[in-house]
């Protein structure tokens, strides 16, 4: 009966996979003029890299979203809670304090540059928050503590939603005054975007470290 | 040439996806797919997608590796004392 | 042009594997392994499909992309996040049906 | 001066503001999530009040192919003013549910409410495909993570067996996503009808396949219902009305955007195949549902079968049936939203008070619980499909669709659930009239059961408002949406 099913289903994802193979091959693909009204766009944006301004600007509102969908699991494990955190035990390993030692302010450095070269090169925010999240991961790893004792979960929260209420409190000033949702001024555009990354950077990389165990 | 190492790369990719997929041993299972990660991340590159090649670094292979293996090691020991993991 | 359909191809060919993987696993470490490489492939077919232009790839299949990996994280990790709970309050994570709980699915 | 289009990101962006800030507040939570109902409730009428004139809003100023536009139809408005009124019920419902030892809990349940409420109100408002996979997924994590907030064993089994099928259907929906971009270039659904029509490739078949799909494996279509039972049973009330009410309609109302615009042209085949699975979830639903000892059980099976008129119906959108089908669908999914919701309030309401799940220990509630069972006897109406409810105009309409268009075994079938539905739920009502056999009883005041009845009635007097609904829906039904 059970291999009969897992034949069935290796059977099945044969088939699923000729046919996406078969879509993939045949598909025709029109001509980019996406692509060339982002680059239309792109003096407007308030940023010089197409990447950026496609994520924080031409459809910020997505990302918008996302961040969202980033705030869900640290809340729901929030929700949850184990019955007893697990003792932080400091692994004493030289080697691993050491690399910590070391690791960790290049971390933040390169945190720092990577969310400011956002608006002009490969980088931004996002990028910006796995880099802290790993150097929190590692601070934790060769210490046994990461973040300062008196930022307790509940003292975090702020914290954790600083991004989003950024974006949102740029989106309603965007409606206010009588523009459309996030619809930033060029002028104030780059502005706009630093200070939302800036607060996105730290709250993603608080929501990523909470997501660790 | 560059084409031969697009394909070499693609191989690898289906190679060490199959391998993380299916492998007996859950531990390996969760390291093949930590390189399968950074494979995908060469392949971003490769395509100039360079934005994506850093994000799926850090995040894809980087933080959902290591997550998956804290799992991987938490939940080795089944409830019952199987092996979920199925290593001896 | 040639290697974006390739990489196109081999992300089809990555989500049926995932697929199958998905449901042949019930351990739910296996299942989040086999959801982030199909998600893998999804990116590839997205970014090998997207018309292309110039020496950088799509920015618009760029930004797709990079909402796409960290929705897969976050959700990677709600499901750990369960999974934990799940584990302490002496559940299984290997999330298969009860009435074949007595085959353990990975020795076979 | 406020743009007037500016409601669309404002119905959005207000549940999500609300939701920041209750995560900050603590012992204010409570007012302020009572204004926000009040306040929200209202721009969902605001929003009525245009009489379903399209709205759209482009996000950040740029026009549909490079930004995000918000749009808003009569489908949209009429949905959105079901959200306000369904989230409005839950909320309230919650604030008594979670008090006394579960206020802990209640605190967690607002802010992740609020955010559902966000992203229904997101999902229904959206004019973009990738923008709708981001809303998808943001439902999909919280109704997860709603489901399990009661952190028992079997509810966090359920919440995370959801999770694994959601989430292979969220992929299958972003691969679809992938061929249609790849396909047309294009992320706005408008410009992808366009497109679409213009050159319908075969491929575009496989991209509909992996889309609706996904859609249909999220919204509990038989045979893909195994998941919802147990999820939707085994959670807290209130979280229970939200995602049978809510969650599960959300992924039907993507499928009818997309059946009506970008995927028009390729509909051809696949409303058979939706048309036989709705009907067998219609009886295969019912008779699930009339076989449960459950009672949370009953009313999850229900929405199995509920759902298959939803999926039935889009086989009679086609022919002389058309804008019947669609109006008829498109009440059937107020109508439910209401009375589901209505039900497992008063479901939650009528456990509490018997101390059990069982059917059968809830002999004497008529009298210990009036407003619940009356609560659960109005809903019932309404998903039976008996005058004068809002869920006998939809009914009625799909009838009508499938005389028009000479299906005679759809018409059979329709009939038969309606029969099913209404003897389960006499079977439970007839129950709570019984003698009650001990006098021993858990103390539960009535507030949840009006909580619940209040929702009932609103489905009741929804269906006095079917002419007026009607009338939103005209230009959606004689154009088919976007074009």
């Amino acid at each position: 009966m059970r291999v009969v099913a897992h034949r069935l289903i290796v059977a099945g994802c044969t088939v699923v996979g000729l046919a996406l193979v078969y879509a993939v091959v045949n598909v025709q693909g029109p001509a980019p003029d996406l692509a060339l009204a982002v680059s239309g766009a792109l003096a407007e944006s308030g940023v010089s890299h197409p990447v950026t301004a496609v994520l924080l600007n031409f459809r910020a509102y997505d990302t918008l979203l996302e961040v969202a969908v980033m705030l869900v699991a640290p809340l729901v494990a929030a929700a949850l809670p184990t019955t007893a955190p697990a003792p932080a035990k400091p692994t004493n390993d030289p080697v691993l304090q050491a690399l910590a030692a070391v690791a960790v302010p290049l971390a933040l450095l390169l945190a720092i540059y990577l969310l400011l070269i956002g608006a002009s090169r490969s980088g931004g925010a996002f990028h910006a928050a796995a880099v802290l999240a790993g150097a929190l991961v590692l601070l934790q790893l060769a210490t046994g503590r990461s973040l300062p004792a008196w930022l307790t979960p509940t003292r975090q929260q702020p914290l954790l939603i600083l991004g989003l209420a950024l974006f949102c409190a740029v989106g309603w000033l965007s409606l206010l005054l009588g523009g459309y949702f996030l619809g930033y001024p060029p002028a104030w555009a780059g502005v706009m975007i630093l200070v939302i990354e800036s607060g996105l950077t730290l709250s993603l990389a608080l929501a990523l470290w909470r997501l660790m165990p | 040439m560059s084409l031969w190492l697009d394909l070499l790369l693609i191989v690898a990719l289906l190679w060490i996806a199959a391998g993380a997929l299916f492998s007996r041993q859950l531990f390996r299972a969760v390291v093949l797919f930590i390189v399968f990660g950074l494979l995908l991340a060469l392949a971003w590159a490769r395509q100039a997608a360079a934005d994506v090649a850093l994000a799926e670094a850090a995040i894809g292979a980087g933080l959902t590796g290591a997550l998956l293996l804290d799992a991987a090691g938490r939940f080795r020991r089944v409830r019952g004392g199987k092996d979920a993991g199925g290593s001896p | 042009m040639t290697s974006a359909l390739g990489y196109a191809i081999a992300g089809a060919l990555l989500v049926a594997m995932g697929l199958a993987a998905m449901l042949l696993h019930h351990h739910l470490v296996r299942r989040l392994i086999a959801f982030n490489i199909m998600g893998g492939g999804v990116f590839l077919v997205l970014l090998g499909l997207a018309p292309g232009h110039g020496e950088q790839a799509d920015p618009v299949a760029q930004a797709l992309i990079l909402t796409g990996i960290v929705v897969a994280v976050a959700a990677t990790g709600l499901a750990l996040a369960l999974a934990r709970r799940l584990h302490q309050a002496g559940g299984d994570v290997r999330l298969d049906h009860p009435s074949s709980r007595e085959d353990d699915d990975d020795q076979k | 001066m406020i743009r007037s289009d500016a409601l669309l990101p404002i119905l959005v962006m207000l549940p999500l503001s609300l939701a920041l800030l209750l995560l900050l507040s603590g012992r204010w939570g409570r007012f302020l999530s009572l204004a926000g109902m009040v306040l929200t409730t209202a721009l969902a009428a605001l929003l009525l009040s245009h009489g379903g004139q399209p709205l759209h809003h482009a996000m950040g100023g740029w026009p549909a192919p490079l930004g995000i536009g918000l749009r808003a139809d009569g489908l949209a408005t009429l949905m959105v003013m079901m959200t306000a009124l369904v989230c409005s019920a839950a909320l309230i419902y919650g604030e008594y549910w979670f008090d006394g030892a579960k206020a802990e809990q209640g605190r967690q349940f607002r802010p992740l409410a609020w955010l559902l409420w966000a992203g229904v109100n997101a999902l229904l408002l959206a004019d973009d495909l990738f923008n709708l996979y981001v809303t998808l997924e943001l439902l999909t994590l919280l109704a997860a993570g709603l489901a399990a907030l009661m952190a028992t064993q079997a509810a966090l089994t359920a919440a995370l067996r959801y999770l694994m099928v959601a989430l292979i259907a969220s992929t299958a929906f972003l691969l679809g996503v992938a061929l249609l971009y790849g396909a047309t270039g294009t992320l706005a659904l408008e410009l992808i009808s366009i497109r679409v029509a213009a050159n319908p490739q075969p491929v575009l078949v496989v991209a509909m396949a992996l889309m609706v799909g996904g859609l249909a494996l999220k919204a509990a279509l038989f045979p893909l219902h195994g998941w919802l039972p147990p999820a939707h049973g085994g959670a807290a009330p209130p979280v229970s009305a939200l995602l049978s009410a809510l969650v599960v309609k959300a992924s039907f109302y993507v499928v009818l955007r997309l059946w009506m615009g970008p995927l028009a042209p390729l509909t051809g085949g696949v409303g058979p195949v939706l048309g036989v699975l709705g009907g067998m979830a219609i009886v295969w639903g019912g008779w699930q549902a009339l076989r449960q000892h459950n009672l949370k059980m009953v009313v999850a099976y229900s929405t199995v079968a509920q759902m298959g008129y939803l999926f039935l119906a889009f086989d009679l959108l086609q022919g002389a049936g058309y804008a019947s089908a669609l109006n008829g669908m498109v009440l059937q999914a107020v109508a439910h939203g209401l009375a589901k919701g209505a039900m497992f309030l008063a479901a939650g309401a009528l456990v509490v008070a018997a101390g059990g799940y069982r059917v059968d220990q809830l002999q004497g509630m008529a009298s210990r619980q009036p407003l619940a069972v009356t609560a659960l006897a109005v809903a019932g109406i309404s998903l039976a499909g008996m005058p004068p409810t809002a869920g006998f105009a939809g009914k009625w309409l799909l009838l009508q669709a499938a005389w028009l268009n000479g299906q005679w075994l759809w018409l059979a079938v329709m009939l038969a659930g309606s029969l099913l539905t209404a003897s389960y739920l006499l079977k439970v009502v007839a129950v709570t009239f019984l003698p009650a056999p001990v006098a021993a009883s858990v103390g539960c005041g009535q507030r949840l059961g009006g909580v619940a009845l209040m929702l009932a009635l609103l489905a009741l007097l929804a269906g006095f408002a079917v002419m007026p609904m009607l009338q939103l829906l005209a230009p959606v039904a004689t154009t088919g949406g976007w074009l």
